[in-house]
C-alpha cells in the first residue's frame, strides 16, 4: 500500500478535502459553501477508495453528495428570506476557539493512540463484512439509529402536514 | 326554433311595469336604462323568471360624439330569448357608467376593454385597469376625437375619409 | 403550523411554448401552487375596431379572417351576417349551404388543432398535434380549391359568398369525409382513453354551469359544463335548421370534458357535412343588391360601396371557440360608425383566474389549452 | 473459429486486443504505471469516443423515427438521408457563442454542465461491454452506477440555481424531488438482482445470468418495470420529463443555457439514457451473453445491440405519451412504487433464503421463483391500483352527452376523490 500513487493520491485528497472544508467556512455566499462541502465529501470519498474501503466511499458519495448536501440545499433556498449571505458575527472568535479545542484533541488522540499496524491485505469484499457487523456485533446501535430516522421522518411529516381547516 | 328577441320596446315595457321609470328611451333595437337605476334592472332582468337573462352576451361602449352609451347583448339559455339595452353619459371628460361586475362575472374583461379603448369608467369595478394597451398610454383610442392626423384631420369626427360629416351629434342613431 | 415557501411570479408568457401566441400569464406561486393568476394581454393588439371604422364594409371583411385566423370562415360568416341583418338582405339558399359547409369545415379543422394542442400541452411531444394536422391540411385543400387561400380566407361576401365551388371540389370533399371518421375513432382511442390525460384532465379547471354561464363563457367550455346551448341549434343560421345534429355536452365541467365535447364536436360536423353535401341546391350564390345600398361615395373617383340605413345590428354565430358576435352601427356612411367583435377567446379567458387558482403550474397550462384560445383573437 | 482465443485479433473482445498490447508494453520492460495508465486511457478514450458516436447516431435515429411516428419526415437534408444532420448542430453548438446571463452567478454557471456531463461519463466504467471489456469491474459496481448517478442531483440543482431564472428554479426543484423520489425505488429494485447473484459487481452479475442461462428479467418482471420507470424519470424520459417540461416551464433547469452548454446538457442526457440502457441490460437482461451466440459473434456487439433495443424503447414513449404532473409522479413513486418495491425486495429474500438454506436444484428452482414472481407481481400491481383507487373504470374516458334540447343543464358535479 505504500506505493508511490497512493502517497500522491492521499496528499491530493487530503488537500482537496481540507481546502473545501476551509472554503465552507471562508467563503460568503451559502450556496457556494455547500458546493465547498460537496467537494469535501468527494475528497472524503477518495480518501476511503486509498484506505481499500470501497463500499464506505461510494455509500459516502451516495448519501453525502447525492442526498445531504441536497438537503443543505434545499434548506437554503426553502427558507424564507435566508438571505444568501452569511454576515459577520460576534460569535465568530467562541467558534474558533471551540474548533481550535477540538482539533486539539484530535491530534492528541491521533498522536496518542497506538495505531495497529497489520500485514494483512484489505477485504476483498467490505460490503459484505459491514453487514455482517451491522447486523450482528452492533445490532443495537444500528436499530437505535433506525428507531431515530424513523423519529425523524414522523417529525417532518408532522411539521409540513397542513393544519386541518378549522371552518367547517 | 329561433331565439325570440324581445325588441327595446317589450323589454321596456316589462321593465316599466315592475321598475317604474327605469327607463329612459325605448327604441325598436333596444331599451335605453337611466344610469342610477341600472344594476337594479339589470339584476332583474337576470333573476325574473320570464325573462331569466342569465348569459351577458356582449357589453360595449360606443361614442355617438354628444354621449356615450354601454350596449348590454343580454340571452337567455332557458327561454332562448335574447335582448338589447343600454345605459348613457353625457360626461365626455370622465364617463361613468356603474359596473355590472356583480351582475355578471363576464362584464369583468369586457368592461375592462371598455375602459382601455373607449375611456368609460366603470364605477364599483373591482380592477379597473389598462387591458390592451400598457399603464400609462394617452387617450383612448376608440372615441372619435382621439388623436388627429397631420394636415388637422381628425379623422374619427368625418364619416368617412372623403366624405365630410354633415351632423355629429348621436350619429347611428335614428 | 404548516411550512410555506415564500410566493414568487412566474410570468408564462408572452414568449413561451404554450400560450399559444404572444399572451401572458402572470402567475404567483406558492411552491408549484397557483395563488394568483394574472393575464396581460395586449401583444398582439391591432386595433381593428377603430381600423374598421375608416373602411368600406366590404374591406372589414379582411379583418374578420385575422382575427381568429384558425377559424377564419367563422370570423368571416359572423361579420356578413351582422352586415346583411343591418341591410336586410335576403342571401341566396346556395350561399346558405355553402357558408355552412365551410363553417363546418372549418370547425372541424379548428378542433383538431384545440384537441392536438391541447394533448401538447398535457406533454405528448408533438405526436397528436402532427396527426391532427394532416386533416387539418386536407381541409385546408378544399379551402384553397374553394377560394384560393388556405388560411386567411376572405371567402365570405356580403350577400353570399365571392365564389361558387369548382366542380371537383364536391368528389374530394367526399373523400375526405370517408377518410375522417376512421382517424376520428383512432384519436379518440388514443386521446379519449389515455390514462395519463385523464388523470392530468379530470376535475382540473372545473365550471359549473352557474358559474359557466356567469362568465359569459361559451362554446365547447360552456357545453362542457353540461348546458346544450349552441347558437347553430338555438338560432340556426345557414342552413343548421335544414340538417339533423346534436349539441354536445360535457358532465363535470372539466378540462376533460371541454376536450371530450371538442372530439364529440368533429363528429357531429362530419354528420352535418354529409347532409350538407347531399342537399345543398343549384343556384345563385350572391344576392342582387339593389342600388338603394350600393352608392358612390367620396370624390373625385366615385367607387360602389355598401350603405346600410342608420341602425344597429348585433350577429352571433357559434364559431369553432364560441359565441362569436359582431356588433355594428351604421350612420348612413359607407364605412361602420362602430365595429365592435365580442371575441369568444377574449371572453372564455375571464374565468382564468377562477380555475387556475389553487391548481399547480401544469394545471394552468392544460387549463389554459382548454380554454383554445387565440391571441388574434383575444387581442384583436 | 476457437483458434482465435484469447489472441490479440480475437475482435470478439476488444480486451483480448488491448490485453495483448499490454503485454507488448510489459515485454518491452516499461514500468507498471504506464501500463496502468495506458489501459485507463485507452478504456476512458473507447468510452468517449463511443458515447459520442452513439449519441450522435441516435439523435438521428430518435428524430427519424419520432417524425415517422409523427407523419413527417425528419432531417433529410445534411448528408445521405440526413445522417449529417446531428454532426452539423453539434458544429453549430460548438460555434455559438456561449452566453451568460447577467445576473447568472457565473462560477456555478460555468460549473453546471460539467458537474452534469462528467458522471453521466464516469458511469459507463463499471459497464461489462464483453467478457474483458470492463474498465472497472468494482465490487460494488451496482453501487456505483446509483450513486454516480445520484451526483446528477447536486449538478441539477446548482444549474437550476444559478442561471437565476424562475422557470429553471421550478425545474430544478421538479427534478430534485423527481431524482430524490426515485432513486430509493430504483435501489429497491436492484436489490432483487443483488439479492439473487449475492455480489455487486457487474461482472458476477452477467455471469451468474450466464451461468443459470436466465436473464433476471424473467426472475424479476416488476422489478425491471419499476426500474424502467424510475430510469425514464433519471434520464427525463417521457412521460417523466417534467423537470423539462416544455409546455410548461419552457426548458427546466437547462432555459438560460445556449452553445455548447446546453450541447453538455444535451449530449448528458442521451449518456444518462445510454447509462440507464446499460444497467438494464447487464443487470436485467445477461449483458453481453445471448445464450451462446456470444461465442461467435463479438459479445460487445450483443450488448450493443440490446442496449440500443432497450434506449429504443425510451424514445418510443417520447413519440407516443403525454406527461404526468409533478405531484402525480411523486404519489406513483411514494405511494406505488415503494410499498410494491419493499414488497418485492422481502419476497427475493425469502425465496433466495428458501433456496439456499435447501440446496434445490437450479433449474426447478429459479422456474418457480419466475412462476411466483410472476403471478405475485401482477396480483400485486393490480392490488394496489385498485387500492388506490386506479383501474377501478372509474378512470375510463367518457363520451358527450348528445342532446338535441337547447338550453338545458347536464351537469352532475365531478365525485370527490
Amino acid at each position: 500500500m505504500d506505493d508511490a500513487g497512493t502517497i500522491i493520491a492521499f496528499y491530493v485528497l487530503a488537500g482537496m478535502t481540507i481546502g473545501s472544508a476551509l472554503g465552507v467556512v471562508v467563503v460568503r455566499n451559502l450556496i457556494h459553501a455547500v458546493i465547498a462541502l460537496i467537494g469535501t465529501f468527494a475528497g472524503l470519498a477518495g480518501l476511503f477508495v486509498t484506505l481499500s474501503a470501497d463500499f464506505i466511499a461510494i455509500t459516502q458519495i451516495l448519501i453525502y453528495i447525492g442526498a445531504i448536501s441536497i438537503l443543505f440545499l434545499f434548506a437554503i433556498v426553502l427558507t424564507p428570506q435566508s438571505g444568501r449571505n452569511n454576515q459577520e458575527t460576534f460569535l465568530r472568535f467562541p467558534a474558533l476557539a471551540l474548533s481550535g479545542l477540538v482539533l486539539a484533541v484530535l491530534v492528541y488522540v491521533a498522536v496518542d493512540t497506538k495505531w495497529n499496524v497489520t500485514e494483512q491485505d484489505g477485504f476483498a469484499e467490505t460490503a459484505g463484512t459491514i453487514g455482517e457487523l451491522l447486523l450482528d456485533k452492533y445490532v443495537l446501535p444500528f436499530e437505535i439509529a433506525s428507531v431515530l430516522l424513523l423519529v425523524a421522518v414522523l417529525g417532518s411529516i408532522v411539521l409540513v402536514r397542513p393544519e386541518p381547516a378549522e371552518e367547517d | 326554433m329561433r331565439t325570440k328577441v324581445l325588441t327595446g320596446l317589450d323589454i321596456a315595457h316589462k321593465i316599466e311595469q315592475k321598475l317604474a321609470g327605469a327607463v329612459e328611451e325605448a327604441l325598436p333595437e333596444f331599451a335605453m336604462i337611466k344610469a342610477d337605476r341600472l344594476i337594479e334592472t339589470l339584476m332583474y332582468l337576470r333573476d325574473d323568471e320570464e325573462l331569466n337573462f342569465k348569459f351577458l352576451s356582449s357589453l360595449t361602449g360606443v361614442d355617438r360624439l354628444e354621449w356615450f352609451e354601454v350596449a348590454y347583448h343580454l340571452e337567455s339559455f332557458k327561454l332562448n330569448q335574447s335582448t338589447c339595452v343600454k345605459v348613457r353619459t353625457f360626461d365626455r371628460e370622465t364617463p361613468l357608467v356603474p359596473s355590472v361586475v356583480t351582475v355578471w362575472q363576464g362584464a369583468h374583461l369586457q368592461e375592462r376593454e371598455a375602459y382601455d379603448l373607449m375611456g368609460i369608467y366603470f364605477d364599483g369595478h373591482p380592477d379597473l385597469r389598462r387591458l390592451f394597451l400598457w399603464d400609462g398610454f394617452e387617450g383612448f383610442p376608440l372615441r372619435k376625437d382621439y388623436l388627429g392626423m397631420p394636415g388637422g384631420l381628425m379623422p374619427g369626427l368625418e364619416r368617412f375619409p372623403g366624405e365630410p360629416g354633415v351632423e355629429l351629434s348621436g350619429r347611428g342613431t335614428e | 403550523m404548516t411550512i410555506k415557501s415564500e410566493p414568487f411570479v412566474v410570468n408564462i408568457g408572452p414568449q413561451h411554448p404554450s400560450t399559444h401566441g404572444v399572451f401572458r400569464l402572470r402567475l404567483t406561486l406558492d411552491g408549484e401552487k397557483i395563488i394568483d393568476a394574472d393575464m396581460v394581454m395586449g401583444y398582439l393588439h391591432r386595433s381593428m375596431e377603430k381600423l374598421a371604422e375608416e373602411r368600406t364594409y366590404t374591406q372589414n371583411i379582411p379583418f374578420t379572417d385575422r382575427t381568429d385566423y384558425l377559424a377564419a370562415m367563422t370570423g368571416n360568416l359572423a361579420y356578413v351576417m351582422a352586415v346583411e341583418k343591418l341591410m336586410r338582405v335576403e342571401v341566396p339558399e346556395r350561399a346558405l349551404w355553402l357558408r355552412t359547409i365551410m363553417a363546418e369545415l372549418q370547425r372541424i379543422a379548428s378542433h383538431a388543432m384545440a384537441v392536438g394542442i391541447f394533448a401538447n400541452d398535457c406533454g405528448a411531444w408533438q405526436t397528436p398535434v402532427m396527426h391532427m394536422f394532416r386533416d387539418r391540411e386536407k381541409i385546408l385543400d378544399l379551402f384553397e380549391m374553394a377560394c384560393g387561400a388556405r388560411l386567411t380566407l376572405n371567402y365570405m361576401r356580403i350577400g353570399g359568398v365571392s365564389k361558387d365551388i369548382p366542380p371537383e371540389w364536391m368528389p374530394q370533399a367526399r373523400k375526405l369525409l370517408k377518410d375522417l371518421p376512421k382517424r376520428f375513432e383512432e384519436y379518440e382511442d388514443l386521446l379519449l382513453n389515455n390514462e395519463i390525460i385523464i388523470a392530468r384532465s379530470r376535475g382540473i379547471g372545473t365550471l359549473t354551469p352557474e358559474q359557466a354561464t356567469s362568465y359569459s363563457v361559451s362554446g365547447p367550455m360552456l357545453r362542457a359544463s353540461g348546458v346544450a346551448w349552441d347558437v347553430r341549434k338555438a338560432d340556426p343560421y345557414g342552413a343548421y335548421d335544414k340538417v339533423d345534429f346534436d349539441i354536445a355536452v360535457g358532465r363535470h365541467g372539466d378540462v376533460y370534458d371541454r376536450f371530450v365535447v371538442r372530439v364529440a364536436e368533429m363528429r357531429q360536423s362530419l354528420r352535418i357535412l354529409e347532409q350538407a353535401l347531399d342537399m345543398i341546391p343549384e343556384g345563385p350564390v350572391h344576392a342582387r343588391l339593389g342600388t338603394a345600398t350600393v352608392q358612390p361615395w367620396g370624390q373625385p373617383v366615385a367607387p360602389l360601396a355598401y350603405r346600410p340605413p342608420v341602425g344597429e345590428a348585433y350577429a352571433r354565430i357559434e364559431s369553432p371557440r364560441g359565441e362569436l358576435g359582431y356588433y355594428i352601427v351604421s350612420d348612413g356612411s359607407p364605412a361602420p360608425f362602430r365595429f365592435h367583435i365580442r371575441s369568444p377567446s377574449f371572453i372564455n379567458l375571464s374565468p382564468l383566474k377562477l380555475m387556475s387558482v389553487g391548481m399547480t403550474v401544469a394545471d394552468a397550462i392544460v387549463i389554459l389549452g382548454s380554454v383554445d384560445i387565440v391571441v388574434g383573437e383575444v387581442d384583436r | 473459429m476457437f483458434l482465435l482465443k484469447g489472441e490479440w485479433y480475437d475482435l470478439r473482445d476488444l480486451g483480448n486486443t488491448v490485453g495483448g498490447l499490454l503485454d507488448d508494453l510489459r515485454d518491452i520492460g516499461a514500468p507498471d504505471w504506464t501500463i496502468y495508465v495506458t489501459s485507463s486511457l485507452i478504456g476512458a478514450v473507447g468510452i468517449l469516443l463511443w458515447t459520442v458516436l452513439s449519441c450522435l447516431a441516435f439523435i438521428w435515429i430518435e428524430r427519424r423515427v419520432v417524425a415517422l411516428m409523427q407523419n413527417r419526415k425528419g432531417p433529410n437534408r445534411v448528408g445521405p438521408a440526413g445522417l449529417l444532420q446531428p454532426v452539423a448542430d453539434a458544429l453549430k453548438l460548438l460555434l455559438k457563442e456561449a452566453v451568460t446571463p447577467r445576473s447568472a452567478d457565473r462560477v456555478i454557471f460555468w460549473a453546471g454542465p460539467v458537474l452534469i456531463f462528467i458522471p453521466a461519463l464516469v458511469v459507463f466504467a463499471v459497464i461489462p461491454f464483453a467478457p474483458k471489456m470492463t474498465l472497472a469491474d468494482l465490487n460494488v459496481g451496482v453501487l456505483f452506477l446509483i450513486a454516480i448517478a445520484g451526483i446528477n442531483t447536486p449538478a441539477v440543482f446548482l444549474a437550476g440555481w444559478a442561471s437565476n431564472n424562475k422557470y429553471s428554479m421550478l425545474g430544478a426543484m421538479r427534478t430534485i424531488a423527481m431524482l430524490i423520489s426515485y432513486e430509493i425505488v430504483q435501489v429497491l429494485a436492484l436489490l432483487g438482482p443483488v439479492l439473487f447473484v449475492s455480489s455487486m459487481r457487474m461482472g458476477d452479475v452477467v455471469a451468474w445470468q450466464d451461468h443459470f442461462n436466465t436473464w433476471i428479467f424473467f426472475i424479476q418482471p416488476v422489478g425491471l418495470l419499476a426500474f424502467i420507470i424510475a430510469g425514464a424519470v433519471e434520464t427525463n424520459r417521457s412521460p417523466m420529463d417534467i423537470s423539462e417540461a416544455e409546455s410548461e416551464i419552457v426548458a427546466g433547469y437547462h432555459t438560460e443555457y445556449g452553445g455548447i452548454k446546453f450541447g453538455f446538457f444535451y449530449q448528458a442526457e442521451y449518456l444518462a439514457g445510454f447509462a440507464i440502457a446499460a444497467s438494464i441490460v447487464t443487470l436485467y437482461m445477461g449483458g453481453y451473453t445471448l445464450w451462446g451466440l456470444e461465442d461467435y459473434v463479438p459479445a460487445w456487439l450483443i450488448f450493443l445491440g440490446k442496449l440500443y433495443t432497450v434506449f429504443f424503447v425510451y424514445i418510443w414513449t417520447r413519440g407516443t405519451l403525454p406527461r404526468l404532473r409533478i405531484d402525480q409522479l411523486m404519489a406513483f413513486a411514494w405511494k406505488f412504487l415503494l410499498p410494491l418495491m419493499l414488497i418485492n425486495a422481502l419476497v427475493v429474500g425469502a425465496e433466495v433464503l428458501i433456496w439456499r438454506e435447501n440446496d434445490i436444484d437450479a433449474t426447478p428452482a429459479l422456474l418457480a421463483i419466475g412462476a411466483v414472481n410472476l403471478v405475485f407481481g401482477a396480483i400485486l400491481v393490480a392490488g394496489w391500483a385498485r387500492f388506490l383507487g386506479h383501474g377501478t373504470g372509474k378512470q375510463r374516458g367518457q363520451r358527450a352527452i348528445l342532446t338535441q334540447e337547447v338550453g338545458a343543464v347536464h351537469f352532475t358535479p365531478e365525485p370527490a376523490p
